[in-house]
Parts: C-alpha cells; sequence; structure tokens
C-alpha cells in the first residue's frame, strides 16, 4: 500500500489532481482509491485529499493518517497547516515553490524531495496560478511511482472544456521535466 | 451452429469484457442508472448527492442514456413525479439524502403502499439538527419503518452493481416494493475507486423485459381507481386495509428470497459475487465478531486480519440488507460467536444504542441464546471509521468473552478525540 | 332578441352538441344536495373525454366518492387519490411518461382551492414553469369544505368558517384572500381562466382553450363554486349566489395567454354592490358596516388591478 | 380525440393481479342518492320547451330527455331544487317527497 495526501488551496485543484493520479494508477492495473476531504471547499481555503494505491484490492474507504508521501500544490500553505502530520519515516514531499531546498525547514520524515517553481509555469501556460497537474508531473518524476504515459492518458479522459486538455499536457510535460529531485541523507537514528 | 449461435452461446456463458475506470460512488451509482435503462429520472440536488444526480444529467444531455429527467422543484415533487411516472410504466430513480429524505416522507411512505417499484439512493446524511452536511446512516436508519426495502453498499463496485440489480429486486414480481441503495455519504459518494463496467448487453440479458405497472396503472384503456377509499372502520373496511398491509409485509419477506436470487444470477452472468443479506468474514472459527453496516466495512475486514495475525479469534458479520432485516442469515451467523460487538453509524434514540444493535437483540432472542454484546457508535456526521478505531471495539468486545461487564450504555468511538 | 333568448340558445346549442356524450363519474356521487362542484366536474369530465388520467386530491372532489369507496370507483376514467400536495407532479409524471412512448392521453387535475393555494401550491408552481402538458382546474369554494369547513388562504375577508370563528374579539377571516389565478398568470402559463358555473357557455369556451394549450403546455383554470354547506345558503340558490359573485365584481371572469395578455371575458361595467353578494349567504351574516366597507374597497381595488393588467396585455 | 363513452373497466382477475397488491377498484359504485331527497322536482310538461337550462345546472346530471320535455331520473336526484329555481319558463315545482 503506498498512500498519498495533497494539500492545497479550494481552486487550486488538488481534489482534481488525487481522482487524475488514482486514475493513471487503475490505467496501469493497480488498484486505488481517492478520498476528498469533506470541508467546506471555498475559493483559497486549504483543502485535503488522500490517495491510496497498491497491487491488491483495497477495502478502506478512510482518510490517510500516515502518508508515504506529501503532495503541497500551493507554496504558502506550509505557514498555516502542519501537512508534515503523521508522516512516515523515509517520506516522500512534492512541494510547490520557487525556493531551494536549503531554505526549506523539512522534518526528519522527509528523505526525497521534489521541488518545482509550479506558481510561474502555470502562470506561463494558464495565465492562472493552477498548478495541480504540474505538481503530478512533478510526482511521476520524483517518486516513478506512475508513468507519465498513464498520466497523459488519465488526463486524455478527464472533462477539460476547449485549450484545457493541450494546456494541462504541458502542465504535465513540464512538471516532469522541471522538478528538481533531491535524496537528502539521514544519518542512522543513534 | 452458425458462428453467430456459437457466439451467442459463448456469451450467455461469460461475462463480455468489462471497462476498467475510476469512479467515485455517486458516479458509480449514475452509472449503474444508466445501465438499468430507466424511462424517468427526477431530480433535487443536495449535499452529498449532488454530484450523482449530476452525473445522471450529464449522461442524458451527452445521449449516453435515453431517460425523460425532470428537475423538480423539491424532493416532495421528485418522488411524486416518480409515482405518477411508473404508474404510467415508466422504470423510474432518483437520488436523495438527510433533509430531502425528510421533505420526501409524505410521498415516500406511499411508495411501498402503492407497490411500485422505484429505486432511490440514500446519498447517506447524518441527521440535522445538530447541522451537518456530512455521512451518517441517521437518515436511512429513521425512515426504516416505512416499507422500503433498504441494502448498504460497503465499496464502489458495489454500489454500481447494485444499483442495478436493485432495478431488478424491485420489480420482481414477488416483491413490488421500492428499494433504497444507501451509500455512505463522503467515504462513498466521493471516494473515488478502480471499478469495472459491466457490458450493457450483459445488463439488458440480466434486466429482462420491463413490467413496471402490471399490477396498478393509471392507463384509459384500463381505467381503474388507484387508492380509494378502504371503507371505514367497521365491516369490512378494517379487512381491507389488513389485507394490503399484509401484503406489503408479504412483498417484504418474499425480498428476502428474491434478493439473494437476484445477486446469484449477477454474479452468473456479470461475474461478480456480493453477499447478498449477510456477510460473514472470517467467523466460521471465531470466537467473537464485529458487526458493520456500509462504508466502515473495508477498514473493519483490515483490522480483523491483522486482530487475527496477532491471534485473536475475531470475525466479522457486515449486514447488506437491512431492510427487511434479515433475521434467518443473521441467527446463523451469530450462532458461531460467543460476544458482539456491533458498530452503528448512527443513533437511536428510544434505546439508547445502535439501531442496528437494537436490532440484532431481537435476532439473538429469536436464536433463544445470551451472548455479552456492546453498542458501538462511530462516524457520525462524517467522522472517520479507521483500522485504530475497529481495534478498539475488537478488544472492548474480547473484554466481554473474558467476563467483563457489558456496558449499559453505547460506546461513542469519536466522542474525545 | 332580449338577454333571456339569448340564454336558451347558447344552453341548447352546448347540450345539442355533448348533451348525449357519457357522463363520465359514476351516477351517484355523494355531494351536498345543490354541490356546484358535482355540477363542474361533471361537465368538466364530459368535456375532456374518457382518454383521461384524472387526479383529485383530498377535498371534495374525491370526498364525494369520485376515487370511489369500499372497492368501487366513482368515475370511469383512470382516477386517483394524489397527496393533498403532489397533484400537479404526479400528472407531470404521468403525462411526461405517456408523450414518452407516443400515447396521447389528457392529464386533468380537478382540485381544490386549500390543496392549491396553500400546501399544494409549490408542486403547483413547479409544474407550471416547467411547463408541464396538463389542465390543472381549482375548484374554488374558498376554504376546506370537505373537512368541515376550515379557512384556506382563498376564503375571502370577513368570511365566518369553523377556524375563524365569530367570537367577541374576531369576526371572521382578517386577512384578505390570495389571488391565485394571477399568481399563475406569472407563471406565464399557456393558458390561464377564471370562469363560474354561473356562466357555462364561457366555462365551456375555456374549457376547450385550456384542453387545447394543455397539448403544448401549463393550463390553469381557477373556477369559482359557491358551497351550499360552507357558505350557508339554501341549495336551490347556488346559481344565483354564483352570480352575483360576478355582478357585484367579488370574482372577475377573464382569461390569460401569453399571446394575447388578459383580458375581460364577462366585464361587469355597472356592478351591483357587493352587499348584494354579501347578503345571500350566511358566512357574512356578522359583518360589521366597517368589514362590509373593507370588503367593497378590496373589490374595487382588485377590479382596478385586473383591469390594468388588461391594458398592458398587448406590451409584447 | 373524439370519443365520448368509456372504456370498459379493467378486470383484475383476468388480469391475474392479486388482491394484496396495491389498492384499487374497478368496478363502479351502485351508490344511488335518489333516497337522499326530500322535495321531488315535478315538470308541466305544457310549460316545457326543452331549453335544457335545467341540464344544464343539474348538479347530479339527471335529466333526461323525453319527446316533448324534460324530465328527471328519481334514482338519482336528490331534491336540490336548482333546476326549479333556474327553469326561465317556471315549468318545475319542488313538491314534497311525503305527498
Amino acid at each position: 500500500m503506498y498512500e498519498v495526501r495533497f494539500h492545497g488551496r479550494g481552486g487550486q485543484g488538488s481534489v482534481m489532481a488525487s481522482g487524475m493520479l488514482a486514475a493513471a494508477m487503475v490505467e496501469e492495473g493497480k488498484y486505488a482509491v481517492s478520498i476528498p476531504s469533506f470541508g467546506f471547499e471555498r475559493r483559497g481555503a486549504p483543502v485535503v485529499s488522500f490517495l491510496r494505491m497498491s497491487d491488491r484490492e483495497i477495502r478502506q474507504l478512510t482518510n490517510i493518517y500516515q502518508p508515504d508521501c506529501i503532495v503541497c500544490v500551493d507554496p504558502t500553505l506550509t505557514k498555516s497547516v502542519d501537512i508534515f502530520a503523521g508522516m512516515k519515516a523515509g517520506g516522500t514531499l512534492i512541494q510547490a515553490t520557487h525556493r531551494p531546498l536549503a531554505e526549506l525547514a523539512l522534518p526528519e520524515c522527509v528523505s526525497t524531495v521534489g521541488l518545482l517553481d509550479a506558481v510561474k509555469i502555470a502562470l506561463e501556460i494558464f495565465k492562472r496560478p493552477i498548478t495541480n497537474t504540474l505538481m503530478l508531473g512533478a510526482f511521476a518524476k520524483t517518486t516513478g511511482v506512475v508513468s507519465l504515459d498513464s498520466l497523459k492518458r488519465a488526463l486524455e479522459d478527464s472533462d477539460f472544456r476547449d485549450a484545457g486538455l493541450a494546456q494541462n499536457m504541458t502542465a504535465l510535460e513540464r512538471g516532469y521535466a522541471e522538478v528538481a529531485v533531491h535524496q537528502i541523507e539521514r544519518r542512522a537514528a543513534a | 451452429m452458425t458462428t453467430a449461435t456459437l457466439e451467442k452461446a459463448a456469451a450467455a456463458e461469460a461475462p463480455r469484457k468489462q471497462k476498467v475506470i475510476l469512479a467515485e460512488g455517486n458516479e458509480a451509482a449514475a452509472l449503474g442508472v444508466a445501465l438499468a435503462r430507466p424511462d424517468m429520472v427526477s431530480v433535487y440536488p443536495i449535499t452529498p448527492q449532488s454530484s450523482l444526480v449530476e452525473h445522471l444529467a450529464k449522461l442524458i444531455a451527452d445521449g449516453r442514456m435515453d431517460a425523460d429527467i425532470v428537475d423538480a422543484e423539491g424532493e416532495h415533487s421528485v418522488l411524486s413525479v416518480l409515482q405518477g411516472g411508473a404508474l404510467a410504466g415508466a422504470r423510474t430513480y432518483t437520488a436523495t439524502c438527510g433533509p430531502g429524505l425528510a421533505f420526501m416522507f409524505e410521498p415516500y411512505f406511499r411508495t411501498p403502499g402503492m407497490r411500485l417499484p422505484i429505486v432511490l439512493t440514500i446519498v447517506t446524511r447524518d441527521g440535522i439538527t445538530p447541522q451537518s452536511v456530512w455521512g451518517g446512516h441517521q437518515d436511512a436508519m429513521t425512515v426504516r419503518e416505512a416499507g422500503w426495502i433498504q441494502v448498504y453498499c460497503e465499496s464502489v463496485q458495489e454500489v454500481l452493481d447494485t444499483t442495478v440489480m436493485a432495478f431488478k429486486i424491485a420489480e420482481h414480481h414477488d416483491v413490488m416494493l421500492p428499494v433504497n441503495v444507501c451509500l455512505d455519504g463522503n467515504y462513498l459518494s466521493y471516494g473515488a475507486s478502480r471499478v469495472e463496467m459491466p457490458d450493457q448487453a450483459d445488463v439488458d440479458e440480466f434486466m429482462g423485459e420491463k413490467d413496471v405497472n402490471w399490477h396498478v396503472a393509471l392507463d384509459p384503456l384500463r381505467p381503474m381507481a388507484v387508492d380509494p377509499l378502504t371503507g371505514g372502520t367497521t365491516g369490512k373496511g378494517p379487512q381491507t386495509f389488513v389485507r394490503y398491509r399484509k401484503g406489503q409485509c408479504s412483498g417484504m419477506q418474499n425480498a428476502l428470497r428474491v434478493i439473494e436470487e437476484v445477486h446469484a444470477d449477477w454474479a452468473k452472468r456479470i461475474g461478480r459475487s456480493f453477499a447478498p443479506l449477510v456477510e460473514e468474514y472470517r467467523l466460521d472459527d471465531a470466537d467473537f465478531a464485529i458487526m458493520t453496516l456500509g462504508s466502515m466495512t473495508g477498514a473493519a475486514k483490515d483490522a480483523i486480519d491483522e486482530a487475527r495475525d496477532a491471534g485473536k479469534k475475531v470475525g466479522l458479520i457486515k449486514i447488506k440488507t437491512f431492510s427487511p432485516f434479515p433475521v434467518e442469515a443473521l441467527m446463523k451467523a451469530l450462532a458461531k460467536v460467543k460476544a458482539l460487538g456491533v458498530i452503528d453509524r448512527s443513533v437511536g434514540f428510544r434505546w439508547n444504542c445502535g439501531p442496528m444493535y437494537q436490532e440484532t437483540l431481537g435476532a439473538l432472542y429469536r436464536l433463544g441464546r445470551f451472548i455479552p454484546s456492546m453498542s458501538f457508535i462511530g462516524g457520525l456526521a462524517g467522522a472517520d471509521i479507521t483500522v485504530p478505531h475497529v481495534h478498539r471495539v475488537i478488544n472492548e468486545t474480547e473484554a466481554l468473552l473474558n467476563g467483563a461487564a457489558a456496558p449499559t450504555e453505547p460506546v461513542w468511538l469519536n466522542e474525545k478525540e | 332578441c332580449s338577454k333571456g333568448a339569448l340564454k336558451y340558445i347558447t344552453t341548447a346549442n352546448i347540450y345539442n352538441e355533448v348533451g348525449d356524450w357519457e357522463d363520465l363519474f359514476a351516477p351517484g356521487l355523494a355531494g351536498c344536495q345543490g354541490c356546484n362542484t358535482e355540477l363542474l366536474m361533471r361537465h368538466t369530465l364530459r368535456r375532456v373525454g374518457p382518454d383521461t388520467v384524472l387526479a383529485t386530491p383530498p377535498g371534495c372532489v374525491p370526498g364525494m366518492g369520485s376515487v370511489g369507496f369500499n372497492g368501487t370507483t366513482g368515475t370511469k376514467v383512470p382516477v386517483f387519490h394524489p397527496l393533498l400536495t403532489n397533484t400537479a407532479a404526479m400528472l407531470a409524471g404521468i403525462k411526461r411518461q405517456y408523450k414518452r412512448v407516443g400515447r396521447d392521453v389528457q392529464a386533468l387535475a380537478i382540485a381544490g382551492d386549500g390543496g392549491a393555494s396553500d400546501v399544494g401550491f409549490q408542486s403547483l408552481s413547479g409544474a407550471a414553469e416547467r411547463g408541464e402538458q396538463m389542465l390543472f382546474m381549482v375548484v374554488d369554494n374558498e376554504g376546506y369544505m370537505n373537512t368541515g369547513m376550515q379557512r384556506s388562504s382563498c376564503t375571502p375577508y370577513g368570511a365566518w368558517t369553523s377556524t375563524t370563528p365569530v367570537g367577541e374579539t374576531q369576526r371572521g377571516k382578517t386577512q384578505d384572500a390570495k389571488n391565485l389565478p394571477l399568481i399563475m398568470v406569472n407563471h406565464r402559463c399557456a393558458y390561464v381562466a377564471t370562469a363560474s358555473t354561473a356562466y357555462m357557455e364561457d366555462l365551456y369556451d375555456k374549457l376547450d382553450k385550456a384542453i387545447a394549450a394543455s397539448k403544448t403546455g401549463f393550463a390553469y383554470l381557477h373556477v369559482y363554486s359557491p358551497c351550499t354547506t360552507g357558505w350557508r345558503f339554501p341549495s336551490n340558490l347556488n346559481m344565483e349566489v354564483a352570480r352575483k359573485a360576478v355582478e357585484t365584481n367579488f370574482v372577475m371572469l377573464w382569461e390569460y395567454t401569453p399571446q394575447d395578455g388578459l383580458h375581460f371575458t364577462k366585464p361587469v361595467d355597472d356592478p351591483l354592490p357587493v352587499t348584494d353578494y354579501l347578503k345571500a349567504m350566511g358566512r357574512f351574516r356578522h359583518l360589521s358596516p366597517e368589514q362590509v366597507e373593507h370588503i367593497q374597497k378590496k373589490v374595487v381595488e382588485n377590479q382596478k388591478f385586473v383591469e390594468r393588467m388588461t391594458e398592458h396585455a398587448h406590451v409584447g | 380525440m373524439s370519443r365520448h363513452t368509456s372504456y370498459p373497466l379493467f378486470n383484475l382477475e383476468q388480469a391475474g393481479v392479486p388482491d394484496d397488491l396495491c389498492p384499487v377498484a374497478t368496478v363502479v359504485s351502485p351508490m344511488l342518492p335518489g333516497d337522499w331527497r326530500s322535495m321531488r322536482p315535478v315538470v308541466d310538461r305544457d310549460k316545457c320547451v326543452k331549453c335544457a337550462v335545467c341540464w344544464l345546472y343539474c348538479p347530479v346530471q339527471c335529466v333526461e330527455e323525453h319527446a316533448a320535455w324534460f324530465d328527471f331520473n328519481l334514482k338519482t336526484c336528490k331534491g336540490c331544487g336548482i333546476c326549479a329555481n333556474e327553469c326561465p319558463q317556471r315549468a318545475i315545482t319542488m313538491v314534497g317527497e311525503a305527498q
């Protein structure tokens, strides 16, 4: 079982990203479940979405409390939300940010980090800070648990209006290409 | 044999290829509805049902579903429109929850009395007040004595498959009763999961001929008065009333058999089987059991596996068909254990315990045995019922087995978190 | 030619046309002696014909046995009790399904004012807004007469009912009636009209138009129907009371279509004083001069209000 | 829609519909309210001009046409007296049933 928690703000499409990622995993013949958090998902308010992946049928339909991976599609969110709560040791963080790794305060549990200046790229592509598909590309590259091709097929099956599909395809590819992946060497616990 | 008949023969034996997709529970319900080919759906949005009717509207707008959609001005009219449609021969469907179901109650109670095989998905939501827009079984539980068949789903796949089966169950001539497919608001309604889509041709063969108003119709070519006054408080009046009311009860009891038959037929034609009434999980050699309903069951099964690995002899009993209450099937399961913990996602106000717990005590009485038992209430208003929660239920039920006194009050799982 | 002679001719015309059409209700219904509603029902259903599904929500219409009692039916066409609250919605479902399968079936409601203007208003308004194809007839006897003459929102000011009794501090209803047909005009229904059984040729004309309109949209027919029992007047005077209501402008006969707007069909230019109407029945016997004055004022006000609507009829 | 007579009522037994499903009725009420009457309409055949006004306003529609006059089916006439009140020829008189 591989568990991912998405953090974002209402309107940024983190719930949709979780669903598209699950669809991509299903494309690959895996089992996946995506569950959104159930708050008032108003534009700008912090939102959470959960994703489980497994080679076997997934029975649990619950929130995720100890994720293997955290995808944070908003660069400002860490100020208001403890996005690392419950994260497993040796976990992976995919973070939208323009900062370099050295400037980030990361807890001990984080071992792999994928950093992407998603807002900047989103403004180039969409003229709006929609970072979700960019972050999916970054997720694929950083974790390797899903292929870029599967994500593309999941996007094709989604309900985008007009130019939306082409733009999101570009975003997915750029996220994959431009993410900076870091491994953090942790000393073994004393 | 010609090639065509050979192919046909082969098709009858094995289900056709099924497309694998990711769908949330509300979408799966809508897809199940489309597979059953209703003539009429009537809708009014309400959280957490809204995306279900949005999916239906889109399926119809895209021409993927050939049904008349009536956007009524409220749930009361939604069900009333469908009653009219059914009386004119339409296969009909809607979905609602919580306050919408409450508003619908007047035609809701009347639907089984007219023996109209309407299918209504309850995307379960906790009862207000206190104000909540989140999941919980209180709405469906509150109307459990209104004469509808009520089945609860565990997974998104079960939502899709059960939605189709619900029409077949409702329209069976020995049943002729409306069916609620209950799917948990939030965890099932919005939970997206891998599902396999049955082939339309397989479903068409499964459904067979449609004939929903053979017993009552509002049709100028078959004039009759529908639901005249029964005839007063003396003489034949009460006898007439009793005859019809008893008929409703017979239909409910017949449903227990028909639900099993329909699930068996589905397994044969579509290739997926679900426990129709009561599911027993790792129960055969269990000393004690926990009981679940709906989407909490998945986490509970994982918890049972872990507890088994830790040497606890615990099994699980899941109720799928809650109304009619599957007394015989439940008695068979209960006979295997010596202590019981029941998790309800709603409250039974009168007995200060979960309603499923209270109903289960009735089955134990029928069985003629006393075993220590406990009522657990959790998952109200969208709260999560997690594997650790279920471990607590397992541990406290196990304590009963070891002689601990059963509390007279329910255990509220999410009280202090 | 005298007014009277013209009346014979019109009556004879109606009789010659529909006199041998079958009365589609059972010969015996339990309406009160001289029941205006029973008269209206029988004429209406004969006119509409047997390819009809009839909805009669709880009230005098099924109360007199049209949906039957103890295993019998009072109607020769398919008939049912909707709930008091859902008549228009149930009929909509029926009509939609017949339309879907290509059958021409008339959906007809004969509902009381309570079931239409009060508790049934939501479903009525919804069906009208959606343009459901039906003929919705309201029999306005200005109260819940079947259950013992309680007040409805169509009960006029000052009227005694069993829930607006005459006592020391309150003398009849203290509010004015809701004008349901005008509210239906504001739904822009395919057809809306008011009618009275005292003007049967006008009623038949409107029935024809309403039936035609119901083929494409929502047709609403509001019929003022005096109640001998609830209003307290002798049964033989029913038509006189109905006529007086029109002659005093207490009620007005008009029709509306989206194409032609609203116009009077029986304009009363020189109305009798409203007291001529009020004194014809017992439910207004207790009225004080101030109450009578209020009613007369309202009659004039209502008349002017509808008249202004006729003036605005052709803006489109 | 040009049909003006009813279709035969549905036969439940023939259709094999059990009598404990939806409450329905397929037999027309045999009730005849003629015995409610305390007064009965009597027609002066000489005065009747067959204008049909009585037919138009009779709530139970019990008016029957004869060769030269209209009369009433007393099995269903409830004796309300509207006909006598409305007859332009004053051809109808209400008389007590006891007479």
